[in-house]
């Protein structure tokens, strides 16, 4: 143990920031990952250039990791850091204006060249003048300390010098009270073939680790108590890989087996790369040619009797939406994975927005209603994959599922469930005629629809005796024979309408968050800006007022009692990352003046800057 | 980077989809729907219907586990007409849907029925990609060269120099050779025929069906309303005898009979030409060989194609097996579970949502 | 002349109706010709299989076109035929269900066989039974006297049978008193290469006048008298014929070449017909691999400083989007066509419907803004296609233009307006540098915006000195550098929506109609609804009621006034061929509780259907 | 259905670009941008743009008429290193974009970047039609055999058993050959060069930027992040020597030097193989001959490929002009103004729109 003395801290927020070569995101990962194992609540936002490694020390090129952790539960990565940790000129000035007067620094200075200094416009060296008195810098030459610790090590200086996240590591582990076992079992496993190297790492987290104990300026270490939880077993979890969990889940509860078509796109990509792996679980991942090729696959796979799911991001749904117009005139379940990202076109590949949810509500030709529901949270992608899968599977439909960037990189503890606790997902497949002709001899309808669902009958190929043909021309009511009748082409646009619409009667009502029962103000949300929303309504109400929050998971449709919500309240502000979807939507079904405040910046809400929001319309109503 | 994927050995085109039982037959008339054929009077469609529907039960299949995917065009009304399972889909998109479909379902025989336009214009790179990988299907190219359903725009093989009501100064547009294209593609089958001669399309279609991969069958078709006649030179038995180059396995590829015989020869530089036979050097004759695993002679041999049918190859320029896609994935999805011992059970998932790192709050 | 009696009537609609291979729509375009250059005013409403040429005498084989003429202005091709030529048992199957009580009927008797009879489920010969006895029947064995009439001529017996719709046609020139010199002419070129077959199809024409002039059972013609027009030269056009047009018009107007980007789809195709047959303006039509490849093309070519054009229907736009969205992002002018048909899917691809809209405005990923306007009629498409230039050359952007099936192959009188009062388009393209850098020297910044249009300089390869490079990655405003800064971005997002709200300014007010100006009940629509509604209030202040109407031609962004309009009546109904899709765009935009009414058949509106539902409103009011 | 389209006859690619006056020339700097480039370090770009900034001012153009097209990948970033004209396209879509471009304005000369998963995944069906249309553009395929941008998926051109991010237990997709591909789809010109090969790679882009058509250029480039060395037994100069086919116009194609040179000669069936000079039978010696109008002794050539570089082709596999689709569509263009006396004016415009049938209201 060290001789300095602890403080107890309740939560703090931590930024690793550096060259896209110098390996912030791990070095994220792995204190989130002793953080989590500490039992702080946490969570995490990882922000990286839409380059694979943009040129060295440029400001394009610097890659951030932002981790909030604290002894009470967490709902967002933090507005601004407490501590950020620069490892060169670039990423320094890239965050600075981020980090509030007060704030720790920690400054790789060996990289504090003029060169480098240059490239990202810095005349003078900031560390030598007064530039930087507003914080607290930690000026440690974090390359040269790493390499000398390693002198004996039998490896390039190179090598050498790419442990220094490492040391960064190990130093704040040390300031924050962290185990580093963790750290090192994972790199043992990270360089099992390489042991020169995993020694070395090694090396440096332990060097990083004394640096800190036995360095004069770091005078104080911080220990910040587990957030109490509810009893049960945690692990860490990003979106995307509970996406991807999510699915698994229901194929397993269904009983069928999962069928990915997808082509690589970020932010999305990672669920594919994970489902890969586990093809142990029956899934089969199909890399299509294309994005339409993709939902194609999944829609073949699904006409077949697979669990269906095809994931991308914007530009992708873009191009997935005449075949997904196909799936709604097939009735075929089918689940379609939206991370969104910035737009319109390329936009900002790497950074997150919300500005899918018009796109995802009416982005095909003809009146083609399909479900659309968004995760909350990271963890929460893992039930929102569920109840994607039951609701296509139920009702026979697509479903849009929209979740973001921010929630597929961003990752938080997550209770692990107990699996027979999750829904049951069973289908039942047709395996005999449904209906009798006019002899009265069975025959089979394959568009005879479930009176309380709607849903028609689900009749695989290698099913005997059922043998139909289904395609995207009009059908007939009952019988799907191809028909250009007007009247049924009424009938057909309203019962897959009303189809959609059923879903309603399957879903809880949207519950609010109104403790006193008396506020007037209701701030209302969708998919990822929970967390932001949830923590600006806490900084509001620990100001005394009283204000309302609720979240819909449900998009298409909505929950019931939505309209009686939104009327109950004398003022509704929705958040939104783009120009207020969402609040098109509500102004147009309920006719409720409902008041957008939007962000389009690629990045998730501060939950500051919502708190301002939300006061500014209490005073409105005062 | 490379890795031994153990790849189950080759074997039909229909192997693994579940047969009749022992001594039952179907007959055409259990393939036939009870829907109406909507079909202009005389077009080709209604011969290659009529050959499928007698070829199929041939198969010995069970009639469920038969699948016909169709995009958009005249040819994919296809589908209706057959009492197996069927799906009209999208302009140019089922080889994707059968992809899925024939990936995720190893017992089912999946047929795509397309034209040249859904085929090679909106739907070439999902041609491409699927004979690329080899996925087992059989894709009917019914090729009028024309749009026939939008009423009478020119197609990617319709010839230079074409008048439809997209040209009207004639098409400056160089054509596909479908054949060349899918043997640029790595096709693994690549046959033609022709509508109205039903003997050769039903052993062409014969070969396709037991062809494990993808199989493409390029169907001379007439369209008689917006592009007649566009085979006519075909359809006339003499015509046919003296242009029609026969593929035949192992033999020369010959046109015409008796003193105009005409016979496919290797020039001093390679070339391949078509000379009478009498004037041809033995040594210089070309066997057609299907399984070569160069696909360099079928490719030349398809180049001898001309848009006025000088002459024009017949019959299956290549069949060479190798490994199938859908194969592969169905390997290593069932080499993982049973590597794990079996199928996923509650405990797997439960350790899968675990993960290494745990925590627990007590 | 005939000694017959002749009788003047105000309106009539006929509708000839028979199968595919029949020639109806011929028949009904030279009817419809000659009408007009009578001077009545008429529109008419083609109607047809989707099927090429679908099995001889069955139902889904009936092919039918409709005309409305008048002594008045005609607003509608009618909602019921006064007369129906039927060429055999299907067409009247097929038909009667639309025909009043009292209405005509021409049979041609020589297809009522067993078999015939038989292909559409009639039992018995209903000519021979009182099945029919609500109508007045001509029976006539049209096949035979026409086969009859053509006893000398040198052709084949099924070459005599087919001129059997000339003769029909003479037969309703004599009722209708048409002439048919401009029939002749036509035939002349027609069959200028078949002498025989030209010979037989006058011969067979003057028989069936002839026939109409001797035999009994007609005993009555009738005369409709020229409506009251403009003065001025008409002729009669198609949609999709005044749309290519438009185009050409708009090229000749701006000085820039017309490039056409299009892959064939129904109800589109023509447009791409046409246009390549003009290559004499200019016109440089590519047929695409695509939809994609199409508008590829169509962008490509705006890049390169022409007009760029695409043209396809709703299938089609769903693939465009993506690309659209580039266009977006690259501020270039662009035009996209949608001719609308039915949806979802497929659909109904030769039948109408306005379901597009929201796709229209929304199917794009990202914050993804495009103008969006729609003709109103047949003629109306000529305006909108200069007006669809106008926005998109002005301010930079891609317009949507919704024309649909009814407006694509109706046709109505047009006046041919003079080249010279069109609207001025001349376009400026960026010749030198348009900003100076830090040091002041001259340089071209390509996202430098105008301030009152916002448009930015639309620079085409070949301008030396202005070299540049764009993308669909967010760009910094003015230099057009790729910016990932979350200030620019979100700065970016709403310079391109104020982009498209800015062309409100430029829109003239939208104009009500509402003679009293006591109405309380305004019918608002947008689109080919324009005949039905206007004939429909038309209906209602015929019976003494007091109703508004009013058309919308911009759907993004609105005009200006239009909150007002709305708020200053008691109620506002909303007929639209989908599921209320404008409506909900007003009820989102101005939190009017506006009332839609929708049908989704594939046809247009009937006048007394909407009559109806505006005499509903206005009991409800009372 | 035919006609005589009166295309004008063949010209070099440049040929209706504006050049510089006489005496004036433009250097390597004028050709770059103000842009940081954003590669990876090591990465094979960097060679490729040293190469193409160095060889445009040799074309003599006017910078303002050039115009690089992309589609999205990291090589797909290139049009913004370079200071002419440019465009960042979506993904996959740039030679759809090019060919409105190119037929729009001959007096451009248009360059497409596409990247192995750009241009040959969801960009193929574009590709492959621009090759058939023969527009008048030069393609270059960087070929990383792997999806670089977003960080390492396997491509179409990958190998089989490769393992990547989305293939973990190895891919079982078959690869396309880029060559076969493009001779398939008809392209008249087709050429592989190498990334670190600044010689032969501007050589290459030489002949490629003078053939009036569309040129197809596939470049090996080494991605060092996801693909490392993927074509290192090609950097090592004994290696290369070895391994490289060398295809020149009327030679033999030949590899290795001294004793160890290995020569492509036709064997008794008519396939091609590469043998020790020693004991190749000058007889069966094969020329390489780029102008061929078939296609076929190309098409054998890319066939010689092998995943392993047992050897490899390298040079330009055809280079054989045809009619290209831009000029026939502005001929026709041109033909129908100069028929009628003119571009339109008022007087046609009017009579457009007045037709054969109208009627006047007094
Ligand atoms: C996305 C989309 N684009 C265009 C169309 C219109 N379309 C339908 S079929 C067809 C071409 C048909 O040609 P082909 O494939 O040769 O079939 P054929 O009718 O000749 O049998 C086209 C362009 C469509 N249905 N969907
Ligand atoms: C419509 C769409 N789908 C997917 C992506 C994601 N994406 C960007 S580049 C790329 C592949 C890049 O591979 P390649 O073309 O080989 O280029 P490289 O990066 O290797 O140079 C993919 C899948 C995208 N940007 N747009
Ligand atoms: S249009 Fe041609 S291809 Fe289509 S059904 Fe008629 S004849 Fe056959
Ligand atoms: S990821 Fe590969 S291809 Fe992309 S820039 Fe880096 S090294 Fe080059
Ligand atoms: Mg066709
Ligand atoms: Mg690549």
């Amino acid at each position: 143990m060290s001789s300095k003395s602890v403080e107890r801290l309740g939560r703090v927020v931590i930024r690793f920031a550096g060259d896209s070569g110098d390996g912030m995101q791990l070095t994220g990962d792995r204190f989130t990952a002793e953080t989590a194992s500490l039992g702080n609540d946490l969570s995490t936002l990882p922000n990286f250039p839409a380059e694979i490694r943009a040129p060295q020390g440029t400001l394009p090129g610097v890659s951030s990791f932002q981790v909030q952790f604290a002894d009470h539960d967490v709902l967002t990565p933090g507005d601004a850091p407490d501590v950020l940790v620069a490892m060169n000129p670039a990423a320094l000035r890239a965050n600075l204006g981020d980090l509030p007067r007060g704030a720790t620094v920690i400054v790789n200075t060996d990289e504090f060249t003029k060169r480098n200094l240059g490239k990202v416009g810095y005349t003078a060296n900031p560390l030598d003048d007064d530039s930087l008195d507003s914080w607290q810098v930690h000026a440690v030459p974090l390359t040269s300390i790493t390499v000398e610790a390693l002198d004996t090590f039998d490896l390039t200086r190179k090598d050498k010098e790419r442990a220094k996240n490492m040391f960064a590591l190990g130093l704040l582990s040390w300031m924050y009270n962290r185990p580093t076992a963790g750290t090192e079992a994972f790199l043992k496993t990270k360089f099992a073939t390489k042991p020169e190297i995993l020694a070395a790492n090694v090396a440096a987290l332990h060097a990083g680790h004394a640096y800190g104990e036995t360095t004069e300026s770091f005078a104080v270490s911080y220990d910040i108590s587990p957030a109490p939880m509810a009893a049960g077993t945690y692990r860490n979890i990003t979106g995307n890989l509970a996406l991807a969990y999510g699915f698994v889940a229901a194929s397993y509860r269904s009983g069928l087996p999962l069928v990915l078509g997808s082509y690589p796109i970020t932010p999305a990509s990672d669920v594919l790369h994970t489902l890969s792996t586990l093809k142990r679980f029956g899934v089969t991942t199909i890399q299509a040619e294309d994005e339409i090729a993709g939902v194609g696959a999944a829609l073949g796979a699904a006409y077949g009797g697979a669990l269906g799911l095809t994931t991308t991001s914007g530009p992708g749904l873009a191009l997935k939406s005449e075949t997904i117009g196909l799936a709604v005139s097939l009735e075929l379940p089918l689940v379609i994975v939206d991370v969104q990202r910035g737009g319109p076109s390329t936009g900002l590949p790497t950074k997150t927005e919300q500005a899918d949810l018009l796109q995802a509500m009416f982005g095909r030709n003809g009146e083609s209603p399909v479900a659309v529901i968004a995760p909350s949270s990271p963890t929460d992608c893992f039930d929102a994959a569920l109840e994607a899968v039951r609701i296509a599977t139920t009702y026979r439909t697509p479903v849009i599922l929209l979740s973001d960037g921010y929630l597929a990189n961003g990752s938080e503890p997550w209770q692990v469930p107990d699996v027979d606790a999750l829904p049951d997902l069973t289908v039942e497949l047709a395996t005999e005629p449904n209906d009798v002709d006019d002899e009265g001899n069975p025959v089979f309808h394959p568009y005879l629809h479930d009176e309380t669902t709607l849903a028609r009958p689900w009749a695989v190929p290698g099913t005997p005796g059922l043998e139909h043909r289904v395609g995207g021309i009009e059908k007939a009511d009952i019988t799907g024979n191809i028909s250009y009748d007007p009247g049924n082409h009424d009938h057909m646009v309203r019962l897959r309408q009303r189809k959609i619409d059923t879903i309603a009667q399957s879903l809880p009502d949207l519950e609010v968050d109104d403790p006193s029962g008396e506020a007037r103000v209701l701030v209302l949300g969708w998919g990822s800006t929970y967390g932001p929303i949830k923590a600006a309504t806490r900084l509001v109400r620990g100001t005394g007022a009283k204000v309302a929050q609720a979240h819909l998971r449900h998009l298409n449709p909505f929950p019931a009692n939505l309209g009686d919500v939104l009327r109950s309240y004398d003022r509704v502000v929705v958040p939104e990352m783009n120009l207020g979807q969402l609040a098109l939507l509500l102004r147009a079904k309920y006719l409720v003046d409902v008041r957008s405040h939007t962000a389009v910046r690629g990045l998730p809400f501060a939950t500051t800057e919502l708190a301002d929001v939300i006061d500014q319309h209490l005073k409105e109503l005062a | 980077m490379s890795t031994d994927l153990g790849i189950p050995t080759l074997r039909s085109g229909t192997d693994g989809v579940p047969t009749l039982p022992e001594g039952e037959t179907q007959n055409r008339k259990e393939f036939t729907s009870d829907q109406e054929v909507r079909w202009c009077p005389g077009c080709g469609d209604y011969a290659i219907l009529a050959a499928v529907q007698g070829f199929l039960p041939d198969l010995g299949l069970r009639r469920e586990n038969i699948v016909f995917v169709s995009g958009i065009g005249c040819s994919s009304r296809f589908p209706y007409y057959l009492d197996t399972y069927g799906m009209h889909s999208i302009h140019g998109r089922a080889p994707a849907i059968a992809t899925g479909l024939a990936t995720s379902r190893g017992d089912l025989s999946v047929w795509v029925v397309t034209g040249d336009g859904d085929a090679l214009s909106i739907g070439g790179n999902h041609l491409i990609h699927a004979m690329r990988r080899n996925v087992n299907m059989t894709i009917l190219l019914f090729n009028n060269k024309i749009y026939g359903l939008t009423k009478g725009q020119y197609s990617p093989t319709s010839d230079v120099g074409a008048i439809t009501k997209s040209t009207p100064l004639g098409s400056v547009d160089h054509p596909f050779n479908p054949v060349s294209l899918a043997l640029g593609a790595e096709a693994s089958f690549v046959a033609r025929t022709m509508d109205s001669d039903r003997k050769h399309l039903t052993e062409t279609l014969r070969a396709a069906a037991e062809h494990r991969g993808t199989s493409l069958v390029e169907i001379y078709q007439n369209c008689p309303i917006f592009n007649d006649g566009a085979f006519q030179l075909l359809k006339d038995r003499d015509e046919a005898t003296a242009r029609i180059l026969h593929l035949v396995d192992g033999e020369p590829v010959r046109a015409g009979s008796g003193d105009a015989t005409r016979v496919v020869v290797r020039d001093d530089e390679g070339r391949l030409q078509v000379v009478p036979e009498a004037d041809a050097d033995p040594g210089r004759l070309v066997r057609h060989r299907v399984a070569d695993p160069d696909p360099s002679q079928a490719f030349a041999l398809s180049r001898l194609d001309d848009p006025a049918f000088a002459q024009v190859p017949m019959g299956i320029f290549r069949n060479a097996p190798r490994p199938t896609y859908d194969d592969g994935v169905r390997a290593q999805v069932s080499a993982a579970v049973d590597d794990a011992g079996g199928r996923a059970a509650h405990a797997d998932l439960t350790a899968l949502l675990h993960g290494k790192d745990t925590w627990t709050v007590a």
